[in-house]
Parts: C-alpha cells; structure tokens; sequence
C-alpha cells in the first residue's frame, strides 16, 4: 500500500453520495440528502488539499522536479497482454491541481445549492446526480490511463446531461440536455479514434508508457506512428488532432461549441459547476495530459492554437450582444477556454519555452474561481428576480450587496484588472502569445477588451441601470448557504493570481521564473480599463445610447446576436440533410426495398402456385396426357440426350 | 417341406387370409351390431400386430418368387400398425355404415396385396400384388356411396390405374423381351443399358410413380385423396404409398442396379420437380384433404432424395421416413377423419379458433403438423435430416440445397393451418367433439410414435442393421 | 457439473407447467423452474472457474458424449468453454426476467409459459452443443415456439410477423442445414464422417468445401442475428411479440445466430472465414449504419429496439468479420451485452405499453412524473445501449472497436470508424426517445393515474440490471472467462493478426 | 417354313398400344375409355406371348403373365363398371368431362 492510497477515496466518496441518495434518498431522506452531499465532498475537499500539500510540497519533487507518481492500478479489462484498461490514479501537478480546482468549486456549489435549490421536490436527486458529476470528473482527471479518462469522459457527459436536464418537464431543458450530450458525443467519437490510432501505434494505453514510447523518437513505436499515414497526414497528427476534437467539444470551440449557451436550461449551480470550473476544462486537461507527445507534432498544435484563438474571438464578440446573463457568461467561459487553448498551442516544452503551458493551466485555475463565481452570483440574482434577462434586472446593488461585491470582484478579476487573479493569467498567456504568435497575440489582446467591455456590461446592466425596483417585496439576498460560498469564492479570485502555479504546474515539471513587466502588461490593461469605460457609459444609466450604436453595427450586430446562425446551420444539416437524406431513405429502404423484396418473394410464389392450378384441370384424361409426356420426356432425355 | 415352409415364412399373409377368412364368416352368419363388430375387428388386427413381431423367418418360397427377411417382416409389421391405426381412428365414421365388413375385407385384401407386393421376388409376383393392393381400394373410395365426390374420386383412381398398370405392364413386357426372364435375381444381370431397357425402365419407373405421386404421374392424387371417405385417404396416403416405397427402393437398389447411373439422374430430376410442385400446390389448398395430398406428394420429393443415396443408408432412411411418417401423417388424419366424422367440416377454414374448443386435438393436430414440416423434437424432423444426409452422400449439394429451401415453403403451408386453428378468429368453430375411446388410443399412439422415434435412436439402428441386406 | 441439468430442467419445468392448473400455480412453477435455471447457471460460471482455477486446461469442460445415431456417427455431445457459458447465463437471466415479466399473463397462461421454458431448453442445448446436428436440433426447437408466442400472444399483424418471422428464421436454419450437411461429408475418421465439432476442428476440411459452405453457414445464422439484408424479419417480429417473447426474441434467439457464426462457420472454416472477411465486414457496417439510420425515423418503442437490435447485432459480425482475439471477445461480450440489454428495455417498453396502452413516442411523455421505477429502467437501458461506460454496451462495444482496429487493413480500419460513428447516432435516437417519452410534460391527463411498476416486474428489471451492471462495471470476469474461448478460435484461424 | 417374323407381330402389338393410348385419350364416353385400356393391356400380351415364343421359348414365363394379365384385367373392368354405373346413378351420364368436380 501507497501512502497515497487514500486518494482513491476522494472519487469514490461521492460515488458512494450518489448510490446512497440515488436508490434511497428521496425516499427516505429528502430534506437531509443536501446535507450528507455536502458532507461527503467536504471529507473528499480536505483530502484533496492533502494531497496536493502532500504532493507540491513534501515529496511530490525529486531533484527539483516534479515526477508521476501511480499510487494506484488496477486492470480492469485486459484486451490482450500489451492493451488494457486500467483503473489507476496518477499524481502529478497537473491532476493535483484539478483535484483542488474540482472538489473545491463542486464544494461551492454543494453548499450553495442547499439553499438555491431549497424546496425542490428531487433535493436528493439533484444531489445525486452532483455527486455523480463530481465523482466522474475527479475519476477523469486521476486517470491513468487514456482509456479510463475516455470513460470518465462519457461518465461526465451523461451526468451533465442528467444536470442540464434536471428540470425535466420543461421540454427546452431536454432539448438541451440532448444537444448537449450529443455534441460532445459526436467530439467525443474523435477521442475515440483518436484513442484507436495512438494505441494501436503505441501498443498501450497506459498514460505514462504511452508518453514515453511516442516521446522517445528511437522507440519502434513512436516510428510506426510517423511513417504510418493517412491522405498523406501521418498517423500521430491524426490522432492528436482527433484528441483533440474530442477536447474541443467537451470545452466547447468552435465549431462545437452551440451546446454550451443552451446548457444554461439547467439549474445555475449546475452551470457554476460544469459550464464553468470543471467539465468545459476538461478539453484542456486532456491537451495537457499528453502535451509531451503534442510538442512532438507541430501541426496538431497548430491547430489547438487556432481553433482556440477563433473560439475566445468569436465567444467575446457574440457575448456582446447576448440578453440573458446566463448566455452571456457562457460564452465568455468559451472566450477564456479560448485562451487556454491557444496558450497551450503555442507553448513548447520546457523552460521560457513552455511559459504558455503553465499559463494556460494557471488561466484554469484562477477562472476555475471567477467563473464560478460569477455563475453564482447570477444564480443569486436569478434566484431573486426569476429571470434570465438583463432587461428584468437592474439597481440590484442595494438588495443584494455581497453579490454585488463578489460579483464586481469577478469581473475585475475576468476584465485582468490587476491585483485581481485575471491579470496575472492572462497576462502570461499574452506574454507566451507574443513570443511565439503575433497573429494570435493581437485577437487575444483585443479579446481581453472585449472581454472586459461585455463583463462590464453585464455587471451594470444587473447592479446599475434602472434606479427603482419593484420586485423586492419580500425577498433578500438567500440563505446563508448562498452568500458563504460568494465570499469564499471572492476571496480565490482576489488571491489565487498569487498562487504560486508558475513553479508547481509547469510541462516539464521544473519550476520557470515568472515576471511581470510592466509596461507589457500596460497594454491590456488599458484596453480593459477602456472596455469597462465603454460600458460604463453605456449602460450605467438606463438610455437608448446601447440601442443607438448596436444600430450603428446593423447587420453585424444582427449577425453576432443570432451567434453567427451557427445554430441554424447545425440545424439544417441535422434535420434537413441527416434526417430527411439518410434517416429517412433507409427506414424507406428497409420498408419498401429489402422487405418489399422478400414480401414479394413470398408474392411470387403465391402468383406461380395460382398460375400453376390449371395443370390440375380435374379431368383425367389430361392426367393420363400428362402421364405420358412425362414418360416421353424422360426417355427422350435419358435415351438421346444424357447418353 | 413346402408347406411348413408356407406356414413359418407367409405367417403375415396367412394370419391375414384368415381374418378376411372370419368376417367373411360374420357376413354370411347371423348380424352383429356394428360396435361390438368394430371392436372384434380392432382386437384381430391388434393380435395380427403383435403375431408379426414373433417368430420372423428367413427364406424363399415358390422358387425366388416370394421371399422374406427380417427388414420385410418388420416393412410388413410397419404396415400393419399403420392399418391398426387406420381401423382405430375410423371408428366413427364405420360406427355408423352399412357395408362394414365390405370394407374391411377390402382393406385387409389391400393390405394382403401389399405383402406379397413386398415380398415378391419376381414381376410377375410383384404385378399380382400391385394390382390386388390397387383394385379394391378403388372400390374402398366409393364408399361413401351417396356422395358424388366419392363417386368421382373411385372413377379417377381406377381409370388412371388401370392406364398406368396397361403402361407398367407394357415396361415389363419390353423389359421380358431384352431379359428373356421375370425374376429380380436373373433380370439383373442381363441389364446393359440399351435404350429399350431404359424405356421399359422408364415405363416401370412411372409406374411406381404413380402409385407413390411423382410428379408428373401424381394428377390422380389430389383428386382421389379429396373424394374418398377420410380413412381411406389416410390408407392411400400412407399405407399404399408406404408399401410402394418399400419396393421401390429394393428394386432400384438390387433389379435396376446396373442402370444406377440412370435412374440416379432420374430420380434427382424427379424429386426436384415434386417438391417444388407438391409445395406450390400445397400453398393455395383450402381443403384440408386436398391439402395433405399435396403435402403428401412433397414428402415424396424428399423421400426420393433420400433414395438418390447410397444402398444402405438410403434404405434405412427411407424406411426410417415411412415409419415416421405413417405416425405424423395419420395423427394428422386421425384428427381430420374425426371432424369430418362428427362435424362433418373438411375446409382449413373451418378450422379457425379450433384450438378453443378442442385443445387436445389442436395439438395433436399440430404436433402432427410440426412432425410432416420436420420441425425438432419431432421424429420427422430426424426423418427428413437422415434422408436429406443419405441424398447428399453422393456429393450432389444442389438437390439438397433445393430441398432445404423448399422445406421453408413447406413451412409456411403447415404454419398456416397452425396459424389458423391457433390465431385466426371464428365466429362459429367446430363444436367440442366428445373423441370415443378408440380414435384417443390411435391419437396416443400416433403422438408416442411421433415422439418416441425419433428421440430414440436405437430404432434408427436397428433398421438401419437390417439394410445391409442390399 | 452435468450440463443434462440444464436441459433436463427446463424440460421438466416445462412438463409441470403443463399439469398445472391456474394461474398461480403455472407461474409459481416457471418461477421456480427458471429460479433453477439460474442458480444452475451461476453454478456453472462457479463450478467453471474452480475447475479453471485447479488447472483442468482442456478446451471444454464437463464434457458429456453420448452415442446417439452411431451409424451415422451423430452424437449428443455436451460441453462448455467461457463463450458458452456466458451464452448460458445471459439465457438464464433474460428466462427468470421473461417469466417474471408476464407474471399476469391472462390469456392461455398454461401454453405461454410451456413455450417460454420449451425456448429456453432449446437456447441451452444449443449453446452447451459440441455436436452439429445436436446443435441444429436445439436451434430448430428455438424457432417454432417464437412462432406460437407472436401469433397468439402478439398484438398488431401478429400473424404476419409471426409468419415471416418462422419463414425466415427457416430460411436461415435451412442454410446452415446446408453448411453443416457439406461440413459433415468433407470430414473423414477412417473412412466415416463426423459431426463433432471438437473432431472437425482438429481436421483440415478442404478450402474449395470451405469457399463453398461458410456462405451458407454464416449466412443461415447472420439470419438469426440480423444479417443486412435479411434482417426484416427483426422490426416486424420484435414488435408484434408479446413482451417475454420480444425478451426472448431478442435477448436470446439473435444470440444463437452469432454464436453459430463464431462456433461453426469460423471456427470450423477459418480459412474461408478469412477469405469471406471483407463481405461480412461489409454486411456488419451497413447494418450497422444504416440500422442506427433507420432506427431514427422511427416512431414506435418497440420499432426503435428493434432497429437498434440490427445495429448492436451488426456489431456482433463486425467483431467476427474483424478476426482479431479481441474483437471476437468483444463480439462475444456485445452478444451478451446486447442481449440483456435488450430483454431489459423490451421488459421497460412492455411495462409502459400495459399502462398507458400505447407504445407511439409522441403519444407518450413525462412519465418520470408517474412511474419513476419504470422510467429510471427505460434511461439506464437507454444509456446502455448507447454506451455509457459503467454499463455492459460501452465494455462490449469498446472492445469490438479496439479488437476492430488491431486489424491493420484500411478498408476495415474504415468500418470501424463507420462503426464508432454509429453510436453517435445511437445517442441521437435513444435521446429523442428518452427525451419524450419519460422527460418533458405529461402529455395525456390520463397518464396521471397510472401506477409505477410492481414487485415482480421490478424484480425482473433488478436482476437484468444486475446483469449488465456486473459486465459494466467488473468486466474483467466477463473478459477473462470468454478470452480463452475466442483465443482458440483465433488459432484455429492460423494468421493471428496480433502476431504478425 | 414361312415364318412370321417378330418384328411384324411387335409391329401389332404397338399399333394396338397407341390405338388404345389414342383412344384413351380421345374418348368422352367412360366405357370406351375402359375399352381403350383393355385394348393396351392385350398389346402387352401379344408383346409376352410374342417374346415368350420366338426368344424364349425354353419358359413359360411370358405365357403365364399374360393368363393372369387377362384375368386381373377382368377383375379391374369389373371394379370400373361398378363405379361407372353407381356415376351414372348421380350424374345421369357416362361422359368422362363431368366428372371433373375435384380439381385445382
């Protein structure tokens, strides 16, 4: 036994919160299943911070880098003596810093829904279905092997689809609910192949061999993989590149990324939960986890790059002009996925060269916190308003001051107002951007202004804008339950751009000197600093001012508001093409063609025993002819024909 | 000495003779009620079933022209139990007739016919026999002599007889004119395939045909089998064509020897042309009678791909098939005479709803069914499995092939009386029958029989040991 | 272990049922007899591993020979290796299941529960058989009861699918009738033929029989398991079934189909197995793809299992067609995965339908609001069968795909990934099925009456949840139990593509 | 001696044959039709009297056949005119084409 052993107790406390409320809880104990969720996540949050104590700063450094430890394997299902599924646990910083970043929001939100989802008739079930969530996202980033993560991947693909669609009797939640799962599963069929093809080259699908063999360019495998091609791309682009689709949809890029805005059908938490800290990063975890074997092919990386710089581009500028806060803040997430992503494409592998790896994480870890909690505080909002829409809202400040504080921290703390914890992510993200990608680095510069401009417009519209209020009878700000975690979650994002990422999480797993320069940062921040000054004036004061100038945009406006018509053109391609030009040919196929084919074999036969009858005309002596042309036949045949 | 040898080797004939000896004695005496008749007449034939099992001989008679073995006394015995069965089940349709006796003496002088048919050594034998089986059946299906069908059918069978005897002798005739000779042993080795000795085949060919409906010589067989009272069609079904086949494959396989090659292309084509026949008929047949004589005919395509094989095997099979098919068949008919007996129905449509006023005949007539279809655990499914190995020993894949898949088509005919006395709604069925003592006993045979010989192989070895005698 | 146990059981089962008098005692002794049934199975999975444990490495276990037909060397050969008894304890689960789900069978109970057990005799005969004409006796008995079961029991054109269905599955025996009639004259013991199969497989049959009669072999049993193009009887069948016969239908009945393509045609055939690869492939793709497509369009629960059944079925072939040692475990772990699976959501459709007396989806929604049991079954049968890890579909589907793709030919490499994208439309049909009927608002007031399920038909859906749960979660047993068995027929293969 | 030769009286025999093949087959009237089989079964005799005396005349084979070929065709005539005439009771006429009740 490991002394690390106990880790495999973080996963499985939750798993158990869920058999246990899932079969009985509603039943038998409704009102009390918040509480012993919340419970179990706790122990599950202290052993996590163990860990990571334990890891980052006893013995988790050999010689002043940071190594893998497996604590934990077991074969769970073995193809054949080279290829199997294990269920094993690896330690390293990356997976110890997602356990944190995991098990401490799931834990925000735990406590947070005990009074937002407080009276609901399936408390427990929801709690179950969290728990499941959270267990399946810690089984994802302790995986081992690139097949366990596949299957926490599906794992937590279904339980966000049970999430988002926990408002069951509300058809556009399951609509949702469906899209959601069904794009991802489609990325997620990328993963798949992708996972066939590394595997098969390299004849594992254990992480750390898989790594090593398709890292080290004497091994056999590593030059069956790049001999091997495709249309003249070579097998290990292939299956990076599918890697990475299947990465691309669960984080929501372009093009797979039109489930995220629907996904807010779902309770908010839920949203806090996945849409923003945990399931939407896992893209970029899974980026992470192989990065050594992604430095290996530039292509793929290239890709990654773009792919995520067009998303955090496309995301800040449809978030702009997007009504219902939730939306908008689901598309800012994918701006900053966005930006993760492309740090990661345009990092290399140890040293300054792999600056944009550690800050793509480090961007992880401080929007784990923000994002979060600017879900909950719009969940706080919503809670009170009962609406989505920014129109409904307005001068909230005074109602609800501590989530009108958190809430402004947050966006500070997303815009990359210096100290708050935004700024100093992405300021190394930009840095790793300006070294290596010019292109790149001006659509991020100019996104982080946009970023800050439609935050900003979001906070204004809900705190400020209209002065007076009506629907503020009764209610004040929620429970206890609600505001403790705004003010935990305040508190990360004004410290965590202090945690000291930068010589923990890094791709080599040495530590690498981080600087702020000041007059490369003064860039951004201006420009944020104007973004917020934009919206300021705009939508400070209630006016038609906004009006006026997305008027000025016309079209584009117009364009951006309906996200592009990406949507529309998923919907066509599904409905109009999938459904009418192959679903509906092939049940008209089996239906008409190949049954009609047997039907009518069946026919046939009935027609020739009809046409037939007359043989038996039931006079005798047309037997008797009969009788004897048989016997001529046959002795013609066999006398002169078959002699 | 002749005659103890005429009492040990014709024990089966005699024991015949002598019960067509007492109820000519009855007709002549004094009246008996027909009840207590049908019951003394069952009681003989059943002594004259067991008797058949004692004693079996070995030996020839009359020079060679009458011969017996173990695998003749046992096709005998397998003939007798069939006619118990028949008398058995008919019991309500002769309760009540005026001619009872009349028609057992026919039917036992047929059956006589058919042993020495069986036993024969020689065509002159063989052609006595044939025509003593023949002709009193044609008088057995006017019996029901009010009725116009019945009328027909006897006409149709004795005038398509009478043609296909004049066409058999004619064979035989050009046959004794190349062989200078009548007896099996002796014909054999003066066969050297000349084209007349392949027409006098080809003539006598046809005449077995006809008596087992080969397609093209099998017009007579619908119409006849339709006409006649049930338990003659039932007798012609299974007990004529039964002993036909028994001869036929000891002819084939022992006189015609030499023209192997002949008749082996004879036969393929034969058996392909009467099971797709026999089937395509079979499918569109509303009356239950007309359609058993159509299933009949397809049966004997499979039967004759079973012949196409080697000696041995080809026997045992084919006897093995006869034997199962005398039980599935007549517990087929044993339900069908019932009903026409007592409700006077004939049509597969009135047999609609029939299993909810009489499960136990449903499934008697069902399992029957499932039997002639070869569905397992059936015995017909072995039945038809052996003889379709034993067709396929020469290698010749197509001829199976075809049997299987018409087999399918087969099926859906059999399924769909299933269908109908198990699925079909009805507003009026067949009434509950009350089934007297006797026709149970034969439909509890009948379903042992099905059952048991099937699963016990021994019954296949044993007749499968008496065929090496080829 | 005497494996005639298990025939023996149901067979005396069966007899009981038939002097029973009543319902409640009909269907306390099929419980009885099928409670039997299963704990004679797990016995064998116990009794298997002990024997496996303690060293006994022949091929097949328990072994029991009986001359039957000895002049035509026909014998009634029994044994077992892990595939067979993963084949019997699927049949176990999906008998006790059936039995439990027709609990209140109205109509002729005595015959329905007969023919159920009868079926089940036969689905053990033919999976424990090392004997073909055994074996072809035990599929033949598996096939006129389906035929009984539809046409009297069923509901729509009852009779219509129950004729194609017969004829069909007819069509198929009679082909693999054929096969094995031409397997049986190519093999040679000192001058006599032989039907055993662990005899034919130590034979070298000539490749020219092999070309000649693998086709009929694999085709006659693709037949049973849903083989494009002759997979129309599945649709018209499955939904016209009444619910322990669509169980059965589909949980055990397509099994024999694939079974009989691993053990006859490509065990005994290897060499035209190889040689018909790419044609089965092809096939297995299409039905495949083109199952998923149409299961889309369709509109009737009972339709979309049954399409679905084409799909997960082809599945099944790919794995065989794929010939790789981890394929054919994967064919063999979808066969029983499927098959649960299966039996589960006909047994989930069957409980909605005798509630709310309709099976179309758009009739149907928001029935988590009244019977949450049933409803919870219909989504975790619905996650299954489009592969959610934790559930048997996703171990078993998994491994076809791995196994698939150790086959280094790109044309199959294509079908694989034609394959993997197939359960992206598998999730869009069972989403649009789950989505309406159990999620969204109550579409009919009367819905609100209804009660969930009872304790029968929760126990039913338990066990068969137990099942999958047990391969979805722990598949290693499964794994280990089946490899050798596939490893064998790998090696008779001879061109083990993994060691290549 | 003027012999004469086999061939003339097989020549008979066969113009016998198919006149009563011709016969059986064009006849409406049911006791022709009979007459027209008799006719075929006395072509069979003379062909066994025929070979019987000019091939084999060692035997007696040929000759025996035809006496029990006469008499079995007595017997057989007897059968169908019995049943022609308990026809005739119910269809009031002995034309072959009525009797066609059972068919297809």
């Amino acid at each position: 036994m490991n002394i690390y052993s106990y880790i495999a107790l973080i996963p499985l406390l939750p798993f158990a919160a869920f058999v246990l409320l899932g079969l009985f809880g509603r039943k038998y104990f409704n009102t009390v299943s918040g509480i012993l969720g919340t419970f179990t996540l706790g122990i599950s949050t202290l052993l996590s911070l163990a860990t990571a104590y334990q890891y980052f700063f006893v013995d988790g450094k050999v010689d002043g880098v940071f190594t893998q430890i497996i604590p934990l394997k077991y074969t769970w299902l073995q193809f054949s003596p080279n290829l199997s599924i294990d269920m094993g646990i690896i330690l390293d910083p990356l997976s110890v810093m997602m356990l944190v970043v995991v098990t401490f929001v799931s834990l925000m939100v735990h406590i947070f829904s005990l009074g937002y989802m407080k009276g609901e008739e399936r408390f427990a079930t929801y709690y179950s279905f969290l728990s499941l969530f959270t267990f399946s996202m810690l089984g994802l980033v302790l995986s081992s092997n690139i097949f366990q993560i596949y299957m926490f991947w599906e794992l937590v693909g279904v339980s966000s689809f049970l999430l988002i669609g926990f408002y069951f009797e509300k058809p556009s939640a399951v609509a949702a609910a469906k899209k959601a799962f069904i794009v991802t599963r489609f990325a997620d069929l990328g993963f798949l192949i992708g996972i066939l093809i590394l595997s098969f080259h390299a004849q594992t699908l254990d992480f750390q061999t898989l790594i090593a063999r398709l890292t080290d360019p004497q091994s056999s495998q590593m030059l069956s993989i790049t001999t091997a091609s495709f249309m003249g791309i070579s097998m290990l682009t292939w299956g990076l590149v599918l890697v990475f689709a299947g990465g691309a949809g669960k984080s929501a890029m372009f093009p797979l990324h039109i489930w995220l805005p629907d996904a807010m059908e779902g309770p908010t938490p839920v949203s806090a939960l996945i849409h923003a800290a945990t399931m939407v990063v896992a893209g970029v975890y899974l980026v992470g986890r192989l990065f050594p074997v992604f430095v290996f092919d530039g292509a793929a990386l290239i890709i990654v790059t773009y792919v995520g710089a067009f998303s955090a581009l496309l995301a800040a500028v449809i978030a702009c002009t997007q009504t219902d806060i939730k939306r908008v803040l689901a598309y800012s997430t994918m701006s900053q996925i966005g930006y993760m992503m492309f740090a990661m494409g345009v990092s290399g592998k140890g040293g300054e060269e792999g600056l944009g790896y550690m800050a793509s994480l480090f961007h992880l870890f401080t929007h784990a916190f923000f994002k979060s909690l600017l879900f909950l505080g719009a969940g706080a909002v919503i809670h009170m308003v009962h609406s989505n829409d920014m129109k409904d809202m307005g001068g909230l400040r005074k109602l609800m001051p501590i989530t009108h504080i958190t809430f402004l921290i947050a966006c500070l703390a997303i815009a990359g107002i210096p100290p708050f914890a935004g700024f100093f992510s992405k300021e190394e993200i930009l840095l790793a951007a300006f070294h290596s990608n010019k292109l790149v680095f001006f659509v991020a510069l100019f996104t982080s202004g946009l970023t800050a401009f439609y935050m900003f417009r979001l906070y204004f519209s809900i705190f400020w804008s209209k002065e007076t209020q009506q629907h503020s009878e009764h209610h004040d700000e929620g429970p206890l339950s609600m505001k403790i975690p705004l003010i935990i979650l305040g508190a990360c994002a004004l410290l965590a751009g202090f945690a000291p990422i930068a010589s923990l999480v890094t791709s080599d797993g040495k530590e690498i000197e981080t600087h702020i320069d000041v007059l490369f940062s003064l860039t951004p921040v201006l420009l944020a600093i104007t973004g917020i000054l934009l919206a300021l004036s705009l939508y400070k004061k209630e006016s038609d001012k906004a009006t006026k100038v997305a008027n000025t945009f016309g079209g584009f406006y117009r364009t951006a508001y309906k996200k592009f018509y990406i949507d529309e053109l998923y919907l066509f391609v599904t409905q109009k093409i999938i459904f009418n030009l192959v679903g509906k040919p092939s049940a008209w196929i089996d239906k008409n063609i190949i049954d009609g084919m047997m039907n009518k074999l069946a026919e046939g036969t009935g027609v020739v025993s009809t046409q037939i009858k007359g043989l038996q005309s039931g006079k005798v002596q047309s037997y008797a002819l009969y009788f004897f042309f048989g016997i001529m036949g046959l002795s013609a045949l066999f006398i002169y024909l078959l002699k | 000495m002749i005659l103890n040898d005429i009492f040990i080797l014709m024990k089966q004939e005699l024991m015949l003779l002598g019960i067509i000896m007492i109820l000519l004695i009855i007709k002549v005496g004094k009246d008996w009620s027909n009840e207590s008749l049908l019951n003394l007449i069952n009681a003989l034939l059943l002594i004259n079933v067991m008797s058949g099992f004692m004693m079996p001989a070995e030996g020839f008679l009359f020079g060679d022209m009458f011969k017996t073995n173990s695998l003749i006394t046992l096709e005998k015995n397998i003939l007798n139990i069939g006619t118990l069965i028949i008398s058995l089940q008919s019991y309500s349709w002769l309760k009540n007739h005026k001619h009872l006796i009349e028609f057992y003496i026919l039917m036992l002088s047929t059956l006589l016919g058919m042993f020495y048919m069986v036993s024969s050594g020689n065509l002159l034998m063989f052609y006595l026999g044939l025509e003593l089986s023949t002709i009193p059946l044609a008088a057995m299906a006017n019996f029901d002599l009010e009725k116009r069908k019945s009328s027909e059918a006897a006409l149709k069978f004795i005038i398509s007889s009478a043609f296909s005897s004049g066409l058999l002798l004619f064979g035989i005739s050009l046959l004794y004119g190349t062989a200078g000779t009548l007896s099996f042993t002796e014909i054999t080795s003066h066969l050297t395939n000349t084209p007349l000795q392949i027409f006098s085949f080809v003539l006598i060919l046809a005449g077995f045909s006809f008596k087992i409906s080969v397609v093209p010589f099998h017009f007579w067989t619908a119409d006849v089998y339709e006409g006649s009272p049930v338990a003659v069609t039932s007798y012609l079904s299974v007990i004529s064509k039964g002993a036909v086949l028994f001869v036929f494959v000891s002819v084939l396989y022992t006189v015609f020897k030499p023209l192997a090659e002949v008749w082996y292309n004879m036969l393929f084509l034969l058996s392909v042309l009467t099971i797709v026949i026999g089937n395509l008929f079979a499918l569109r047949q509303d009356n239950i009678k007309r359609f058993l004589a159509f299933s009949s005919i397809a049966q004997v395509g499979f039967i004759l791909v079973g012949i196409s094989g080697s000696s041995q095997m080809g026997t045992a099979s084919v006897i093995y098939f006869v034997l199962i098919y005398i039980f599935s068949n007549l517990g087929a008919f044993g339900v069908v005479s019932l009903v026409s007996a007592i409700a006077g129905k004939e049509n597969i449509s009135d047999y609609r709803a029939f299993y909810k006023t009489n499960p136990f005949l449903s499934w008697v007539l069902t399992i029957a069914l499932f039997s002639l279809a070869g569905v397992p655990p059936t015995a017909g499914f072995f039945g038809k499995f052996f003889l379709l190995i034993a067709g396929a020993e020469q290698g010749n894949y197509i001829l199976i092939a075809i049997a299987a898949l018409n087999m399918v088509i087969s099926f859906y005919y059999y399924l769909r009386i299933v269908k109908s006395i198990f699925m079909d709604p009805n507003e009026h069925p067949i009434e509950k029958l009350t089934i007297p003592m006797m026709p149970k006993i034969a439909l509890f045979i009948c379903l042992a029989g099905i059952v048991v010989i099937g699963l016990w192989s021994s019954i296949y070895e044993y007749i499968y040991s008496l065929s090496t005698g080829f | 272990m005497n494996l005639n146990l298990l025939i023996l059981i149901p067979f005396l089962t069966a007899m009981a049922v038939l002097f029973c008098k009543g319902l409640k005692q009909v269907r306390a002794v099929a419980l009885l007899g099928s409670g039997l049934q299963l704990i004679l199975a797990l016995g064998l999975l116990y009794r298997f591993y002990d024997e496996r444990a303690a060293g006994n490495l022949s091929q097949m276990l328990f072994e029991f020979n009986y001359h039957w037909f000895a002049p035509l060397n026909i014998n009634y050969h029994l044994g077992v290796d892990g595939i067979s008894v993963a084949m019997i304890l699927l049949t176990s689960f999906v008998v006790i299941s059936g039995v439990l789900v027709s609990w209140s069978m109205d109509t002729l109970n005595k015959e329905f529960f007969f023919l159920l057990i009868f079926l089940s005799m036969g689905a053990y005969g033919f999976f424990m058989s090392l004997d073909l004409f055994t074996m072809f006796f035990f599929l033949e008995v598996a096939v006129i009861p389906k035929f009984l079961l539809i046409g009297i029991w069923g509901s729509g054109k009852k009779e219509y699918s129950a004729m194609k269905l017969a004829l069909m599955l007819m069509g198929g025996s009679a082909l693999v009738f054929v096969g094995l009639i031409g397997l049986y004259f190519n093999t040679n013991i000192e001058g006599a033929h032989t039907f055993d199969l662990l005899q034919i497989s130590k034979m070298k049959i000539p490749v020219e029989a092999q070309m000649l009669f693998f086709p009929f072999a694999f085709i006659g049993f693709g037949i049973f398991t849903a083989l494009f193009p002759f997979h129309t009887w599945v649709p018209d069948g499955h939904s016209s079934a009444p619910t322990a016969a669509s169980m059965f239908l589909a949980g055990i009945s397509m099994k024999l189909g694939g079974y009989g393509c691993l053990r006859v045609a490509t065990y005994l055939m290897p060499e035209a197995a190889h040689a018909y690869a790419g044609i089965i492939i092809l096939l297995a793709t299409i039905a495949i793809i083109y199952g998923a497509f149409a299961t889309l369009m369709q509109t009737d629960l009972k339709y979309i299992n049954a399409y679905s059944s084409i799909s997960h079925c082809g599945f099944v072939l790919l794995g065989i067609g794929m010939l790789t040692q981890i394929s054919i475990t994967g064919a063999v772990m979808q066969m029983v995965s499927h098959g649960l699976m299966t039996a589960l959501f006909f047994a989930a459709i069957g409980m909605i339908y005798s509630r709310t007396h309709t099976r179309m989806v758009a009739q149907l929604g928001g029935l988590l609001k009244v019977m949450p049991f049933i409803s919870a079954v219909f989504v975790i049968v619905g996650l299954c069968s489009l592969g959610l890890p934790g559930l048997s579909g996703f171990v078993a589907e998994m491994t076809i795909f791995v196994g698939s793709w150790q086959n280094p030919d790109v044309l199959y490499r294509v079908a694989t990934i034609l394959a993997c994208a197939s359960i992206v439309v598998t999730a869009v049909y069972i989403l649009r099925a789950t989505g309406k009927t159990v999620l969204g608002p109550i579409t009919d007031t009367h819905f609100n009456k209804l009660g969930d399920a009872l304790w029968n038909e929760k126990l039913a859906a338990v066990i068969l949840i137990v099942g999958i749960m047990a391969i979805g979660i722990l598949p290693f047993w499964l794994n280990d139990l089946i490899t050798p068995g596939s490893q064998q027929i790998i090696l008779q293969t001879g061109q083990n593509i993994m060691l290549k | 001696m003027n012999e004469i030769p086999l061939t003339h009286i097989l020549f008979v025999s066969t113009a016998l044959f198919f006149i009563g093949m011709y016969g059986f087959f064009t006849r409406r009237n049911m006791i022709t039709i009979l007459m027209s089989i008799e006719l075929i079964l006395n072509s069979v005799n003379i062909n066994f009297v025929a070979f019987n005396k000019y091939l084999f005349p060692q035997n007696l084979d040929g000759i025996f056949f035809t006496i029990f070929i006469i008499s079995i065709a007595a017997a057989e005539a007897a059968v169908a005119i019995a049943i022609i005439i308990n026809m005739y009771r119910s269809l009031h006429s002995v034309d072959v084409n009525e009797t066609s009740e059972l068919k297809f």
